[in-house]
């Protein structure tokens, strides 16, 4: 290489540089990134990294209390079972169960206490805000104006909610209540009015072999969807015969889709309906005071009632036949309820059920939960509540895991009513429309984090009850609702502290439970409890399956049906102008509204319409091809008490004249998965209630619907939801 | 550093002429050059059928084997059934085999070009552009018992328009 | 210049006219390849780019389609690509000389639109960064490619058709570097040295060029068949209604090959004017293709008619919805497009006027191209969203970035083209030489 | 083995060994209410991304899980039908021959496996699957913390660009054969595994078991007469058996 | 003018020289940074000593790794662990005083991961203890490192080649490790 000089041996030099520069980086950037190994400073007892443990508690998600187990690995939840154990569900757990998880690591929990201050929202101690609010009740307590301090509570349920009555008791305001938007009071209203039982039955679908059901929902969202929908499985394939199923509604619910007969009468009709069905029944029922019933029933005979319900005489025979020769057993609830005729509606049920033999029968209605009275107030009861917060000057108003704002229509007036109150303290693991409004916000636990205690109501045949411990650490700096009480009586001192001497909701939980242990047990001592109460911890439930599930015999009253109005009750609105009747449902995802901040639900496909994110509005097709009406037209509902605008979803299985909407949707706060998605039906509900009960009537309200010419796609899963001659569902299944 | 005789025509016929007289004259290792092939160039030299036929043949089997091969012995460094079919596809291993076949074909009469005509040519040789353009050549190289008047007569003889001499 | 006033170019004409166009390009030249080259990189790499950093959902696709335009561009390019090589070499097998003028820039489009196609193989898979593993190389993990797939099929085969048909245009322009070689001076000689390997066109390089060519012609005309073939197999080897058809493979190389005479065409025209070679491609090349495109267009007509009624008569509700769905369904206007300008648009060269009429023929192969284009599109877009199960049924629309890389690739074509034009002699010297009055005395005049 | 036993053994089409286990679900349509739990636990427990609004508007939304509604006849008369299409595990697989990387491949146990540190995402096997139970990561889901502490840490998270299905749930059934290995069990225990959707079922409409065991539940279900599979004509032997909806009245 | 390809390549020769000087520059780099700065042997926040527990004072390792033979992870020892000997054992030493301030502030010890494998490998220390497996096969002679040194890259062909020689069942299948 002669001609090489100086400038090049240079540059191969310099390129050897580059080069090798280079090679150190690439070398360099190819290694790994520095993996931690964080070991525990001091490790819980029975923790074994890489190895699940499983926690049994209950689920609140709804009010069936289902047992669960969650999945735990490295101390945190990783998912939600059924426990196997547990005689509610069995092992099964439904979609909103599962998603207990996004609610526990839900990122827009509160985090801490939070205290308004100069319009905005200020991180503080949970010293500060016990503090606070003991100062303020305490010093009304003092100036004897205890009266000015209200309390709103979701329904508490088990010893839980007995301490917070005991607490409110104590503390001497009168003006509490506790609510909840599903609440049945129709069906226990009329069982006291016919059996003399204010209380939940148990219905025993799984032996029954007809049963025809008035808009009750209970494979969907009706009392305790999974323990029914076990039933529902060993009715179809479970046992030697299979059940058959009827569904009468004017909207086809999730149950009604899997009914084998489905029939949707005239709004409001089911009571006409349920009179007739009893009117053929009762000339073969076999119980003592047939004849007399039958006497009193001749005004219901099909042919002369079949008009207003608008279903063939014949069809309600046949039916009515096939639930008298076979173990008949007959439901009502959703829409069916929810009339201002709705306690009517279940005393015509319950003597369809008397007559066809059902009460106290396996496969029929046995009255013998010990399910407490419910103690939740009616939409009248609140609608006053809110009133009362003006007229007595409400200093101090505590949301305990209460959202009015949303749950109820404008009608019941909370928002503005909150709006007055001085200082507002909300108690909520989420910033829902009410929390939104409070001066003090106090973090709630998650169901996942708490120390409780349930027993279901309805019951399932025999007495039942679970304890729900806290399955992980707390994720954030809460308390559950126990200790807040707790605590804030220690703040407000006086007797308080000594008469809730407990110092945490588990203490109180374990000596409430002994006590009742030894009352139970003649031979218990602390020492067996402790075993017991380790037991029940790990099965999650006490309480057994006894040999057979017999009922309390309770009689019909003779005078059960007298005074009723059987008609199709009231509806706000004129015919002519709102010619169709709105009937908002429970939905299987959202539920009424708690369970829309999760993602998993967000995201999951609403049974019927597959649809998913925001709400739709649901009409027959026929209707909507006379009102040239496309899916997806931003429709607007309007009733007398307001508007809302909502997608249009073409559903089959709905009657022409009925417009059907899901609630849970529409929230305006909540968390970033709800905030501003859809709209709420409740908003344009009137205030018409059920005479008896003073519930709110959901499915009274006439509305008339007309296109604002814009267009929103819904998003849903379906494509094309016919079969096109394809073997789809089974060798000649036929269908196009 | 070799000299060779060149003769350049305008016309193909005097180009052939001059290459038959050379060849006459018992100068065998003529280099004819032209612009386009010319098979009477070809005739002159005797070029009958070319040897690159051995490497396509060669390259096609070969081709044909290993593709198989490839198919097959990767198919069985790691056994993963697939759809209930064998692993040792016949079928699909074929369509392999036929690209690989025509893939190595290819490549091999590549080679076997480079290596008949003797390109790329690594030193300099005998060379008149105008031969690329309109003109044709005919260059001996000089050797023992080959005179440069003579075949530089034997040329012009023929109607070369221009004969020289080219050293490389 | 009409064929009556036509006077065939001298030899050392050739070699000016041709070489002209490498040696003095004019400031049109880099102002066009600046432009293409700014269109690759703003609608081709840029929204690719993105693309790579979110994912592949930048495109319209989703979970029914699964596959979108990247893949009918891909079976667009490979399409055009037959022909350019294919034909070249049907023709120099049968020897009709008048391939000679155009088959150069024919080859080198085929190059070209492989290349182009490849691109949109790394555009669609969803980690282009593991794409290696589709590969035959030897690896610690012992895990070689799937050999029963489809896809490996065509990995090898375009693998292959590649190399070949660079090799074919290769060799078939060694004699033209040394031409360029001759004509210059400097580093461009050095260049062209080295890309002539020193030829000199001795009669034993011209024999051995003669033999090589002509084996190379005989593979590539196999080669390119099952390319095509294999590019079908893709979809056909699927059980997806519309797709899953034994036609398949011919309708596809058929479909190659008409598009890719139709971009001959168009290409042609291009050179030829603005390459000022009108001497040299003429009314009797437009003329051949026309005819070729002709005949072409009815076997394609054909078989598009045989899928339907092959379908219509089958009946299988599946096919049938697919079928319906093409025919009247939501891009059912593109399938009538495509119709229009494949099939009924391409019969008004049955007239040798429009055959022959420089100006129609390059509509008529712009259209029968984006017919073409279309035809691919249709086959992706309108089966995949709608299979079996129709609660699955889904729908298509190819997004921003989707068009953008779509109009992109044109640019990454037309580029690679400018570069060939300025470093490969577009028309091949030596063989239009061949085809012009051989230099004897007699039959031309002494140069004055 | 040498080369040519080998040659000999795998040059047979079908599986040249039985199945070690094969895994298999029966489906009863008249059980199955369409509630949808089991598309939840299916979510909870495989680690399924939240793929956000916009996305489930251009159907991009990943379900392992999902139930299909055919609607028949119209009102008064309108029935609907629920029916869950799952991954059918199908023997004769058509989406498994295409992938050129062998990503996704028939594993020992009859099942129809996807690895997805392997997948290139040609997405062919999503365009050769009939019942389009492939789901295709478009982007890098995100969770929004602390959601992701609810992540099951024995199912990898997917990364863009990577296709994804239903396992049967085989981190399950790899941590139920790990138990039985500690018990030394050689086989397990009919019953012992049940996936996310299968334990969630609150009507016990899915069954799963393993098909070997003539004596497992699953197997006695698969005879039942009313039994049949989904798109059955395209030879592609599913392991997942549909039991027909029963047609009644009163 | 000469048509000689040598000579045409003359010119590109410095510029092959250039790539060819670049190329050793880069095996060098590589080299230089794969020998000298390794992160086989990461540094420690407590140097640690496996040589003085497990070597001289043979402390077993499932003594303080308790998990390995029941668990997918071996598992590392709480701090309570340490201190439960380190109450009394060796307090004056300096990395000892760093241990008992961790202790102190009930702060774990951030240690570094060595053998690591990615989050898509499915690995059941059990499984291998239980097959009989030494730690060491994987960890190498642990006991007598002074500082932990990974021994092994665990990269596929390590487990494959493991599995497959000692006939593993199912050894060779991928969701066998994979997840």
């Amino acid at each position: 290489m002669s001609d090489i000089n100086r400038r090049d041996f240079l540059k191969f030099v310099g390129a050897g540089g580059v080069g090798a520069g280079a090679g150190f980086y690439l070398a360099d950037a190819s290694k790994k990134t520095v993996e931690y190994l964080i070991p525990q400073v001091v490790p819980p007892e029975d923790y074994v990294p890489g190895v699940a443990s499983w926690y049994n508690t209950v689920c609140t998600q709804c009010d069936a209390a289902c047992g669960i187990s969650v999945r735990t690995k490295e101390g945190r939840a990783k998912k939600i079972e059924g426990n196997a154990n547990h005689p509610v569900n069995q092992g099964g757990l439904c979609a909103r169960g599962q998603a207990g998880l996004n609610a526990l690591y839900n990122p827009d929990r509160v985090r801490t206490p939070l205290l308004l201050e100069g319009g905005r929202y200020r991180e503080i101690s949970w010293d500060r805000a016990l503090t606070e609010l003991g100062r303020r009740i305490s010093s009304l307590r003092i100036q004897n104006q205890i009266d000015k301090v209200s309390v709103l509570s979701n329904t508490q349920s088990g010893h839980i909610g007995e301490l917070l009555d005991r607490f409110i008791q104590l503390l001497g305001t009168d003006h509490y209540a506790q609510y909840s938007v599903t609440a049945p009071h129709a069906i226990q209203e009329a069982n006291r009015i016919s059996f003399g039982e204010p209380t939940l039955p148990y219905y025993d679908i799984a032996n029954a072999d007809v049963v025809v059901s008035f808009g009750a929902d209970y494979l969907g969202t009706w009392l305790s969807p999974v323990h029914y929908s076990k039933a529902y499985g060993k009715l179809r394939q479970g046992r030697d015969h299979r059940g058959t199923t009827v569904q009468f509604e004017s909207r086809m619910s999730l149950t009604g889709a899997n009914a084998d007969e489905w029939h949707a009468p005239n709004p409001g009709s089911e009571g006409l309906l349920a009179m007739a069905m009893a009117n053929v029944v009762s000339r073969s029922s076999a119980v003592a005071d047939a004849g007399a019933w039958s006497q009193s029933l001749s005004a219901y005979a099909p042919s002369r009632v079949a008009e207003q319900i608008g279903i063939d005489a014949d069809k309600i025979e046949a039916v009515a036949n096939a639930f008298a020769s076979g173990n008949g057993l007959a439901l009502a609830g959703g829409s069916a309820l929810a009339g201002t005729n709705g306690v009517a509606v279940q005393v015509a049920v319950n003597v369809l059920n008397y007559l066809g033999g059902a009460i106290g029968r396996e496969g029929g209605v046995i009255f013998n939960s010990d399910g407490p009275a419910s103690k939740a107030a009616s939409f009248a009861q609140l609608t006053e509540f809110a009133q009362q917060l003006g007229d007595r000057g409400t200093e101090v108003l505590m949301l305990l895991d209460a959202n009015p704002v949303y749950d109820l229509p404008q009608s019941a007036g909370f928002s503005a009513a909150i709006e007055n109150v001085p200082f507002v303290v909300s108690v909520n693991s989420f910033l829902d429309e009410s929390s939104a409004m409070a001066d003090l916000v106090l973090p709630l636990d998650t169901y996942l984090e708490a120390w409780s205690d349930a027993s279901p109501n309805p019951g399932v045949g025999f007495s039942v009850s679970s304890i729900a411990q806290p399955v992980v650490q707390r994720v954030f700096d809460t308390k559950s609702l126990g200790d807040i009480v707790l605590g804030l009586s220690a703040q407000i001192g006086s007797e308080l502290p000594i008469e809730l001497p407990w110092t945490s909701a588990e203490e109180y939980l374990r000596g409430v439970w002994l006590d009742n242990y030894l009352a139970a047990e003649p031979g218990g001592n602390e020492k067996s409890f402790e075993t017991f109460w380790r037991s029940v911890l790990s099965a999650g439930v006490v309480g057994q399956r006894p040999a057979s599930v017999g009922g309390a015999n309770v009689s019909l009253n003779s005078s059960a049906t007298s005074g009723m109005d059987f008609g199709v009750g009231d509806f706000s609105g004129s015919e002519s102008e709102r010619p169709f009747v709105f009937q908002p449902y429970e939905s299987v995802m959202m539920g009424v509204g708690r369970t829309a901040n999760s993602p998993w639900l967000q995201e999951t496909p609403d049974p019927l319409t597959s649809i998913v994110y925001g709400s739709w509005v649901e009409l027959n097709p026929a209707t909507a091809k006379e009102l040239g009406i496309r899916e997806g037209d931003l429709l607007e509902v309007a009733s007398d008490s307001g508007t809302l605008t909502a997608p249009a979803f073409l559903y089959p299985g709905i009657r022409p004249d009925v417009i059907a909407m899901p609630m849970g949707q529409g929230h305006t706060e909540y968390g970033r998965y709800a905030k501003d998605r859809g709209v709420s039906p409740t908003r344009i509900l009137s205030d018409l209630t059920d005479s008896r009960t003073g519930a709110l009537a959901t499915a009274a309200t006439r509305v008339s619907i007309s296109k604002t010419g814009e267009r929103h796609g819904l998003i849903k899963n379906d494509g094309i939801t016919r079969t096109l001659g394809r073997q789809i569902l089974g060798p000649h299944s036929g269908g196009h | 550093m070799t000299t060779s005789v060149m003769g350049l025509f305008d016309y193909e016929d005097d180009f052939l002429a001059a290459a038959r007289k050379l060849k006459d004259a018992g100068i065998s290792d003529l280099t004819l050059m032209s612009p386009i092939p010319l098979h009477d160039a070809e005739k002159v030299l005797g070029l009958g059928s070319s040897a690159i036929r051995r490497f396509y043949l060669i390259g096609a089997i070969i081709g044909a084997v290993s593709g198989f091969a490839l198919a097959t012995f990767s198919a069985l460094s790691f056994i993963l059934p697939t759809g209930g079919r064998a692993i040792i596809a016949i079928p699909p291993f074929l369509v392999i085999t036929y690209e690989l076949t025509i893939l190595f074909g290819v490549i091999a009469t590549l080679i076997g070009f480079h290596v008949v005509s003797g390109l790329p040519a690594w030193r300099d040789k005998p060379y008149d552009e105008q031969t690329n353009v309109n003109q044709f050549s005919v260059s001996v190289e000089l050797g023992e018992g080959k005179d440069a008047d003579r075949i530089g007569q034997i040329m012009s003889s023929a109607g070369a328009v221009n004969v020289k001499q080219v050293e490389v | 210049m009409s064929e009556a006033t036509y006077q065939e170019p001298r030899w050392d004409e050739v070699n000016r006219d041709v070489l002209a166009t490498m040696l003095n390009t004019g400031p049109r030249y880099w102002w066009l390849l600046g432009i293409s080259i700014t269109v690759a990189l703003v609608c081709f790499f840029g929204p690719w780019a993105y693309q790579l950093y979110v994912g592949v959902g930048a495109a319209g696709m989703n979970r029914s389609a699964v596959w979108g335009t990247y893949l009918s561009n891909f079976i667009f390019w490979i399409g055009l690509s037959h022909s350019g090589t294919l034909l070249s070499a049907v023709l120099h097998i049968t020897q009709s000389d008048w391939r000679k003028a155009i088959y150069r820039s024919a080859e080198a489009m085929t190059l070209f639109s492989l290349m182009t196609a490849a691109f949109f193989v790394m555009v669609h898979v969803g980690r282009v960064w593991f794409v290696h593993w589709s590969a035959p190389i030897p690896n610690e993990m012992d895990l070689w490619p799937n050999f029963r797939s489809p896809l490996m099929f065509d990995v090898m085969a375009i693998t292959t058709y590649l190399t070949a048909s660079s090799i074919f245009i290769y060799m078939g322009s060694v004699p033209d570097f040394a031409a360029v070689r001759d004509a210059s001076t400097g580093m461009r000689r050095r260049l062209y040295t080295i890309f002539s390997f020193g030829w000199r066109g001795t009669a034993k390089e011209w024999h051995t060029l003669g033999w090589a060519y002509t084996f190379f012609a005989v593979f590539v005309i196999p080669l390119a068949v099952s390319v095509h073939s294999i590019v079908s197999w893709d979809f056909a080897m699927s059980i997806v209604p519309g797709l899953h058809h034994t036609i398949f493979a011919p309708y596809f190389v058929c479909g190659a090959i008409y598009s890719g005479t139709a971009g001959i065409v168009t290409v042609m025209f291009i050179i030829r004017k603005y390459l000022n070679f009108e001497r040299y491609i003429r009314e009797i090349h437009l003329d051949n293709l026309g005819k070729l495109l002709v005949v072409l267009s009815l076997i394609w007509t054909y078989i598009n008619i045989m899928e339907v009624f092959t379908t219509w008569y089958g009946g299988s509700s599946f096919e049938m919805e697919a079928l319906k769905w093409r025919l009247t369904g939501f891009y059912a206007p593109l399938y009538w497009e495509m119709i229009l300008f494949c099939a009924a648009v391409p019969l008004l060269m049955l007239s040798k006027k429009i055959r022959c009429n420089w100006k129609y023929m390059l509509i008529i192969s712009i259209l029968i191209n984006i017919g073409m284009l279309t035809e691919r599109f249709i086959i992706v877009a309108t089966s995949l969203p709608r299979k079996f199960l129709p609660d699955s049924y889904g729908f298509y629309f190819p997004s921003g970035v989707e068009i953008s890389i779509t109009i992109g690739s044109f640019a990454i074509f037309t580029t690679l083209f400018l570069i060939f034009v300025k470093w490969v002699p577009s028309v091949s010297i030596y063989e239009v030489k061949e085809t012009l009055k051989p230099l004897k005395r007699g039959s031309v005049e002494a140069r004055s | 083995m040498s080369i040519v036993e080998k040659y000999k053994k795998y040059r047979k089409a079908g599986y040249f060994d039985k199945f070690d286990y094969h895994w298999g679900m029966t489906i009863d349509l008249d059980r199955c209410t369409g509630c949808e739990a089991c598309v939840v636990a299916c979510t909870a427990e495989n680690n399924l991304p939240i793929v956000g609004e916009e996305n489930y508007r251009l159907k991009r939304e990943i379900k392992w899980l999902r139930i299909e509604r055919y609607w028949d006849g119209d009102y008064p008369d309108a029935k609907l039908n629920f029916i869950p299409i799952l991954c059918q595990q199908c023997d004769q697989a058509p989406c498994e021959t295409p992938c050129p990387v062998g990503a996704t491949y028939h594993n020992q146990d009859g099942l129809n496996t996807q690895i997805y540190n392997r997948c290139i995402g040609t997405r062919t096997c999503a365009v050769y699957c009939p019942y389009e139970v492939r789901y295709f990561n478009w982007f890098t889901y995100k969770w929004d913390a602390p959601l992701e502490q609810q992540l099951n840490p024995d199912v990898s998270v997917r990364e863009k660009g990577v296709m994804e299905k239903c396992t049967f749930c085989i981190q399950r059934i790899r941590d139920a054969k790990d138990t039985a290995k500690d018990e030394d069990r050689r086989r397990v225990r009919d019953g012992e595994v049940k996936p996310a959707c299968v334990q969630s079922c609150a009507t016990e409409a899915l069954v799963f078991g393993d098909l070997n065991d003539p004596d497992a539940k699953v197997s006695k279900l698969y005879k039942d007469k009313r039994g049949y599979k989904v798109l059955e004509e395209l030879n592609t032997a599913p392991s997942v058996v549909y039991l027909k909806k029963v047609k009644a009245h009163v | 003018m000469s048509i000689s390809v040598l000579d045409a390549l003359q010119p590109f020769k410095k510029a092959v020289f250039i790539g060819l000087f670049g190329l050793f520059g880069l095996v060098v780099g590589v080299w230089a940074n794969t020998t000298y700065f390794s992160d086989k042997a990461p540094v420690q926040p407590i140097n640690f000593s496996h040589q003085i527990h497990a070597g001289e004072n043979e402390i077993p390792c499932m003594y303080c790794h308790a998990h390995a033979a029941t668990s997918t992870s071996a598992g590392v020892p709480s701090v309570e662990k340490c201190m439960g000997c380190h109450k009394a054992i060796a307090t004056d030493r300096p990395e000892i005083q760093k241990l008992t301030n961790y202790w102190n502030n009930r702060e774990p010890i951030p240690w570094i991961k060595v053998h690591d494998v990615p989050d898509f490998v499915y690995f059941p220390h059990k499984r291998h203890i239980q097959a009989g497996l030494e730690c060491q096969q994987c960890h190498g002679d642990v006991q007598n490192m002074a500082v932990v040194t990974r021994v092994s890259d665990l990269k596929m062909p390590f487990c494959v080649d493991c599995h497959t020689e000692r006939e593993v069942e199912h050894g060779r299948d991928c969701w066998t490790c994979h997840k």
